[in-house]
């Protein structure tokens, strides 16, 4: 079996994960559709970054187009993706089997749905750790009671023997939590890990992600529309909005001063962060459809302080701040009146 | 378990239909007596027949009385040296008991059957994953071309042509009779295109469906090899549908082996069911038909039973 | 004591079949080497493997290899021979005397003596078993009885010239089965013949195997030229022309039966395997419904006359195959009774236009007249024929109705006792016969004499023709003999002719796909007989 | 709304959209598509010979013209009449006796489908909708009855009352109406839960009226795909039956019988035999390509591929 310091490319040195102007357009009836657009990011170990935005975003295309699982055509994918120094975008199908589950892992939003229902838990769990390292099935089983019981699923001895339609929604997800750990993976990329689940189950969750993320030295790719979730968890938050980032920074940073018109919208639907700007608690319009992006910057039909200079040119991410980045052509004017608002 | 035993009932009930039409049906079509000693026979042959045979009694008696045998696995003589046209050995009954008839030919139309089903289904399986793995590709659309064709050729058309080309004009294999490998090619052959198919179509369509499932993704993000996810992941999920095709089309080798065995001299149950109806051997058409209808409904209890393994839901009584 | 007896015998039987192994082994060894299985790809299976079948060999090929009969055919000069007789004498009109051939044995060990042929012979023409060898082989019943230890006397209820034929018709085979299990008679026969029955695996084939016992190895006078060659005979049953001409092909079969005139053709130009045809006696005919429950108007001689004008007797021969056109009467020349003034009837729709409208002119409901052309399914290439019958008969402005019966539809319908049910019938049957006996008797009388309605065993059964002063003439020229008989036949088949009661329609060659290297023999009765092959010169 | 753990496909983004289709589009989108294209032109070919028989058929199709026996395809007769696909062993127009025997063989198929698809969806969408005993009774017959080996049972009852159309017919519709009543059953069973009959429900339609106005029309278009499928399983029964000798009799010409006729032939007219395969092979295969095509054109995540195909045209324009 290839380990992933053999493959071409590896170095110790490069960030764990970075992404550079990802795009992935799709063909469709219409025309092409860019659901990510030049998205860039990095990840270093033991990091968290959360990707926050609304549903159709470009969020889980774009961690999807990372581990190579959109299906080409009718997926184009460009730009960089480096794990560890190796590239992954139109990597050969090999690399991208052994990075999958030991270097990058990730899980789903319908946890049920998306384990296998008609194979026993503890396989689903133990499968690739069978297939990689040649254990027997006996040693495969002991294998995923032991990550079972580290993703708390009580009687794990027993349970391992069950169908995945056996469990409750939270269970199926710290089950598929545990078959990500399988081959003690540098990243877990979760897609909306909670969406799916109870409020109560949702904090069970989030909780354990953050303790294996502080404990396994796991860094976390976390996808969610919840800001709540990415304050509390994140070190790192980048905003997308129509399969562009439109602002990326340290959570706290980023939360405390939001310096994109989008940001400041999501925020304000977020009672208990900050109530700074809670005069705009809703944002007005719907999210746009991909095939019929306005011209100039997207967020324009929706933003309360559009100018006929944003019909203009798309605002490209500039640097903000320390650290941080936004696009918006007017971040100067918002923060003024912002300011003179207070 | 309740359920296995209603099936098992219900298949029973539905055998028990099949038989009580065939007889009744059977009595249509004139008089047996006259059906077992042939035109030649004398009135007083014919109503000694009759007596011995009860063929005088109330029909629902001699329904009982048949109904009765049955059960003891007595289905009848057949007419063919059935009872003696010969006056002279006064009315002897001569002929074999058809179920041995029957069961004589049943290891012929099962080597076929089976030979047939050995062809069909791992290629049909394998035909429609590849397909399915590779939408729209070359080989999707060369399976779905052979598949159309499969289901709209007329068999024994097909057994027909292949008879021209591969025993006629290249001499390589027997135009016909039972024998060893070699002749089991042809009808074999001959038999599993629709098979392969219907087979292929349904594996495709199901695997379609399947690997558009979350699961499939889940298991690529952990790192699991793409034939090990089509062939272990998505088609145990896709079972049902193609096992209920196998099912379908088992049953329908079991009696479409009619026209192949035919076509190819092939003397199982299929030949056996045409020769007796072109004689009006109406023990042996009854006793061939409740038999290949025994099969077809067992081939289907099996299939039903199968599912239980391909849904663990089923087992543990927590049906979706 | 018979306790004593039958261990001796078993004993017997045991050292003897030892002993047959043993010189079965070293011929196999030291003798000239067998040349194994001889396959034959055969059209029909048999209905049964019964000794009287030995008539037909159409239903039941390959029937002689191991039932013999008495007398025989030679197939090249068509004399007859002795067989199981080695002589025999007439003593009145009506009874022959037969010598038999001594030392004898059945298939299972039991002596062919007087009692035992005298018993076959009775089991065969018993009235009261009615087989269909009665039918075939016309009226009067046949009884046997023993005269010494090899003499039989056999005799006909009738005066019949043809006794001594009658005689190469039935196989005889053995009492002792017929009195131990008379099932096995029907599908195991026990004869004398150079081959023993081995098995019928019903469907596929039969098969025989050499017999090392047969009488004939020791015998000067046997009737096979050339001692069996073939350890084993194979009677392969395949319905389709093509399959038959293809197992011969690929060597699955040495030798194929009735192969269709265009594989004739085809073998020509073919290594490997060759045809040989040789003419038969046998007719294609077409039977139209006469006197006997037919409707009124086909008894109009013109709507006949149109009917018979109608038909393209020329195209029909040529649709068939291998066949050529019948002199307008059931017997090919030479036969007693053959009228040479008697011609193929003239094909002639525009005559047939003309009588059918004088016909309707004369108030005859012609538009009412629905022929049904009906043939049996089991006879070749008769679809095409009942189908071109049909559509003559429809371009002169008959209507028909064209059918193919399986057999147990249409033989019903055929006899007498089936067809007394129907009433105002129009039916022409299309039909196939032998003619084997040489002779306008047999044949005038099957089927142109009045049926009996209390008599379904009768010969006349199937006849649709009943005239009361022909049957006198009939009866009384079947009395007679030599020239005089000739001449009262040839008047009859004058007499049937113009009445237009049986279009004769081919009279059929027969044909064998034989492979290259087998010589073989065969006579108009066309009966396969392994004992007349042998290898190629 | 989206629902990004799949892998995306444009589908879901326009989903939310439904892209309104004229019929020009479907004729556009078959025009386009050469394999449907070709399927619909066999099948109306097939219907426009099969109704002008009497005018398009070259020759007479029981003219017996014993002089020109088994010309191969393409020859000249000694009347200097032309035979494109040569003739039969009595010498009549094989192209003309495949155009006559089409009538038979697709009547059979077409009246066997339409009188099976009337009980069918009748019993079907009463027991669907109806539920109750009535259910239970139809359900179990459906089953009792997809559970018997048809041909078996087709040959046994044909044996009993004799082949020919009628019969033919007769036997089909005994054995093929639970196919439809299956499937009008569960697409009944859908409909009755649906908004639109609970709406007529409520207005107080009665429910012979629902099911004729309201569920029939909805539930037709699938029913339609099953019928096209279901004619040419017929038409493969017919040949099968008509080749064992008991489904149509001579003189009418299936084209089963055809075969049956021309086996004998095989060798050396292999025409008499290949063509009328080719006929129902081709019949058969645009059948069930145009079912497929219908199925496809008729389910809304379908219809996009097989409309997307067609984007360059709609771009270009």
């Amino acid at each position: 079996m290839i380990n992933i310091n053999d493959l071409p490319g590896y170095d110790d040195a490069a960030p764990l994960l970075a992404v550079d102007n990802l795009c992935v357009t799709f063909e469709s009836f219409e025309g092409e559709v860019a659901a990510v657009d030049g998205v860039s990011f990095t990840v270093n170990p033991g990091e968290t970054l959360c990707i926050v935005g609304e549903s159709g975003s470009g969020k889980s295309a774009s961690q999807m187009a990372i581990l190579g699982l959109l299906s080409t055509p009718p997926a184009i994918i460009s730009g960089s993706v480096r794990f560890c120094g190796i590239e992954l975008v139109h990597a050969p199908q090999s690399t991208l089997f052994t990075v999958r589950g030991s270097g990058v892992s990730m899980i789903f939003q319908d946890a049920i749905t998306s384990l296998n229902p008609s194979l026993k838990v503890g396989f689903q769990i133990a499968e690739v750790f069978c297939a990689r390292t040649g254990s027997d099935r006996a040693s495969g089983r002991k294998y995923a009671i032991e990550l079972m019981e580290r993703v708390a699923i009580p009687d794990a001895s027993h349970r391992v023997d069950d169908y995945p339609f056996q469990f409750s929604g939270g269970m199926c997800q710290r089950i598929m939590i545990a078959m990500a750990l399988a081959l003690n993976p540098k990243i877990l990329i979760a897609d909306e890990p909670t969406t799916a689940l109870d409020v109560t189950v949702q904090r069970q969750v989030m909780e354990l992600l953050k303790s294996l993320s502080k404990n396994a030295d796991l860094a976390l790719v976390l996808i969610t529309h919840d800001l709540g979730v990415a304050a509390e968890q994140a070190d790192k938050v980048m905003v997308m909005y129509a399969g562009r980032t439109v602002e990326t920074g340290l959570t706290d940073a980023v939360f405390a001063k939001p310096y994109h018109p989008y940001t400041q919208a999501l925020l304000s639907s977020m009672p208990d962060v900050t109530n700074n700007f809670n005069r705009l608690g809703i944002i007005s319009g719907s999210p746009p459809v991909l095939t019929k992006l306005p011209e100039g910057c997207s967020f324009r039909p929706r933003c309360q302080f559009a100018a006929p200079m944003c019909r203009l040119n798309r605002p490209q991410l500039f640097v903000s701040g320390p650290s941080r980045a936004s696009a918006c052509l007017r971040v100067n004017d918002i923060f003024k009146k912002k300011s003179s608002n207070v | 378990m309740p359920y296995t035993l209603r099936r098992i009932l219900n298949s029973i009930l539905l055998l028990l239909v099949t038989i009580s039409f065939v007889f009744f049906a059977g009595r249509m079509i004139g008089d047996p007596a006259l059906n077992m000693l042939g035109p030649g026979a004398t009135p007083a042959a014919l109503e000694k027949l009759r007596v011995v045979a009860g063929l005088n009694d109330p029909l629902w008696q001699q329904y009982l009385h048949y109904i009765g045998r049955l059960l003891t696995g007595d289905l009848g003589v057949s007419y063919r040296f059935g009872f003696s046209v010969i006056p002279a050995l006064d009315l002897k009954e001569l002929g074999q008991p058809v179920i041995n008839i029957v069961l004589e030919r049943l290891p012929a139309t099962f080597f076929l059957a089976g030979s047939a089903l050995v062809v069909a289904v791992p290629l049909g399986i394998f035909m429609g994953v590849t397909a399915a793995a590779h939408p729209r590709s070359i080989a999707d659309r060369i399976v779905t071309a052979l598949s159309l064709a499969g289901v709209s050729v007329v068999q024994f058309w097909l057994g027909l042509m292949l008879i021209v080309l591969f025993s006629v004009q290249l001499g390589w294999l027997p135009t016909g009779g039972y024998g060893g490998f070699q002749h089991v090619i042809l009808p074999a052959l001959t038999l599993a295109a629709r098979p392969i198919g219907r087979i292929a179509q349904v594996t495709r369509s199901t695997m379609m469906d399947e690997l558009a499932k979350p699961y499939i993704i889940t298991a690529q993000a952990k790192g699991v090899q793409n034939h090990r996810i089509v062939y272990h992941h998505a088609l145990k999920n896709a079972a049902i549908p193609i096992v209920t095709m196998i099912g379908d089309e088992t049953s329908a080798l079991l009696t479409g082996a009619i026209l192949v065995e035919k076509i190819f001299a092939w003397p199982g149950v299929g030949l056996l069911i045409i020769d007796s109806l072109s004689r009006s051997d109406l023990p042996l058409i009854q006793a061939s038909i409740a038999v290949v209808a025994a099969l077809v409904i067992i081939v289907n209890l099996l299939v039903d039973f199968s599912y239980r393994y391909f849904k663990p839901e089923i087992i543990l009584g927590r049906g979706r | 004591m018979t306790g004593y007896m039958t261990r001796n015998q078993t004993i017997f039987r045991y050292a003897a079949s030892v002993a047959m192994a043993l010189v079965l082994s070293t011929q196999v060894m030291f003798a000239a080497p067998m040349k194994g299985e001889l396959v034959v790809a055969v059209a029909q299976e048999p209905q049964d493997l019964a000794a009287q079948g030995a008539y037909k060999e159409v239903n039941a090929p390959g029937l002689r290899n191991v039932v013999e009969t008495l007398i025989a055919q030679d197939p090249v000069s068509g004399n007859l021979q002795g067989v199981l007789a080695t002589s025999w004498k007439r003593v009145d009109s009506r009874t022959v005397r037969v010598t038999i051939r001594e030392g004898v044995v059945f298939h299972d060990g039991s002596r062919m003596d007087a009692a035992a042929v005298a018993n076959s012979i009775n089991w065969v023409w018993s009235l009261k078993n009615a087989f269909t060898i009665q039918e075939f082989a016309g009226s009067g019943e046949i009884t046997a009885r023993v005269i010494d230890s090899s003499v039989v006397e056999v005799s006909s209820s009738e005066p019949d010239p043809l006794l001594e034929f009658r005689l190469s018709l039935n196989g005889i085979s053995s009492s002792k089965q017929l009195a131990d299990n008379p099932a096995e008679h029907f599908s195991k026969p026990v004869g004398t013949g150079p081959y023993t029955f081995g098995e019928w695996q019903i469907g596929q084939y039969w098969t025989a195997n050499y017999n090392a016992d047969w009488w004939g190895l020791s015998s000067d006078d046997a009737y096979g030229t050339i001692k069996p060659d073939w350890t084993s005979l194979k009677f392969v049953f395949r319905s389709e022309d093509s399959a038959r001409v293809a197992m011969v092909q690929s060597g699955e079969a040495q030798i194929a039966m009735f192969p269709s005139s265009d594989e004739c053709d085809r073998a020509k130009k073919t290594d490997g395997y060759s045809c040989i045809t040789g003419p038969s006696t046998t007719y294609l005919y077409g039977r139209l419904d006469h006197s006997l429950h037919a409707d009124e108007r086909l008894k109009d001689p013109r709507i006949r006359e149109a009917i018979f004008k109608a038909i393209d007797i020329a195209g029909l021969v040529d649709l068939v195959g291998l066949a050529s056109v019948p002199p307008g009467q059931l017997g090919p020349k030479g036969t007693v009774g053959y009228n040479p003034d008697v011609t193929a009837y003239d094909y002639d729709p525009e005559g047939a236009i003309a009588l059918i409208a004088k016909a309707k002119a004369d108030g005859v409901d012609v538009d009412g007249i629905k022929i049904e052309v009906v043939g049996r399914s089991s006879t070749p290439r008769i679809r095409p024929t009942v189908e071109a019958i049909g559509a003559m008969l429809n371009s002169v402005g008959i209507k028909t109705e064209i059918k193919v019966q399986t057999p147990q539809e249409f033989n019903p319908r055929v006899r007498i006792a089936g067809y007394a049910n129907e009433p105002g019938r129009q039916m022409m049957q299309v039909h196939v016969k032998g003619n084997p006996s040489n002779d306008y008797g047999l044949l005038l009388q099957s089927n142109y004499a009045c049926p009996s309605i209390d008599d379904p065993t009768g010969s006349s059964r199937s006849s649709v023709y009943c005239n009361e002063a022909f049957d006198a003439e009939l009866a009384n020229a079947l009395k007679s003999t030599g020239e005089d008989r000739s001449a009262k036949l040839r008047k009859l088949v004058q007499t049937v002719h113009d009445r237009h009661l049986i279009v004769p329609l081919a009279l059929l060659d027969r044909g064998y796909l034989v492979e290259d290297g087998i010589d073989f023999t065969f006579g108009s009765d066309h009966r396969f007989q392994a004992v007349y092959l042998g290898a190629a010169q | 709304m989206v629902d990004l753990s799949k892998p995306l496909s444009p589908t879901d983004v326009d989903e939310s959209r439904q892209v309104q289709l004229g019929w020009t589009d479907y004729m556009r989108a078959i025009l386009q598509d050469y394999i449907t294209f070709f399927a619909l032109s066999f099948v109306l070919l097939l219907i426009v010979f099969t109704l002008g028989a009497d005018f398009l058929a070259p020759h007479e199709p029981t003219g017996l013209n014993l002089r020109d026996r088994m010309l191969p395809p393409g020859s000249i007769g000694r009347g200097g009449d032309f035979y494109l696909l040569g003739t039969d062993e009595l010498g009549r127009d094989l192209f003309t006796r495949l155009i006559y025997g089409a009538r038979v063989s697709v009547s059979v198929g077409v009246l066997g489908a339409v009188l099976s698809a009337i009980v069918g969806v009748t019993a079907g969408l009463m027991a669907g909708y109806h539920g109750g005993l009535l259910e239970d009774i139809v359900m179990r017959l459906v089953d009792g009855m997809l559970s018997l080996p048809s041909l078996l049972v087709a040959l046994f009852v044909l044996f009993i009352l004799g082949g020919g159309f009628g019969n033919l017919v007769l036997v089909f519709l005994v054995l093929h109406w639970m196919v439809f009543a299956r499937m009008a059953r569960g697409l009944a069973l859908d409909a009755r839960n649906s908004a639109y009959v609970q709406a007529a429900v409520s207005q107080g339609c009665k429910s012979g009226r629902i099911i004729l106005r309201h569920i029939l029309p909805n539930v037709m278009a699938p029913i339609l795909v099953l019928f096209t499928l279901e004619i040419a399983v017929l038409i493969l029964s017919e040949a099968s039956l008509s080749f064992l000798g008991f489904g149509v009799q001579p003189p009418d010409a299936s084209w089963g019988l055809m075969i049956s006729g021309g086996r004998e032939h095989i060798r050396s007219a292999w025409w008499l035999v290949a063509f009328p395969g080719l006929a129902i092979f081709f019949t058969a295969l645009s059948l069930n390509l145009l079912a497929n095509w219908a199925r496809a054109i008729t389910d809304p995540v379908q219809r996009w591929r097989w409309l997307a195909k067609r984007t360059k045209f709609r771009k270009s324009k």
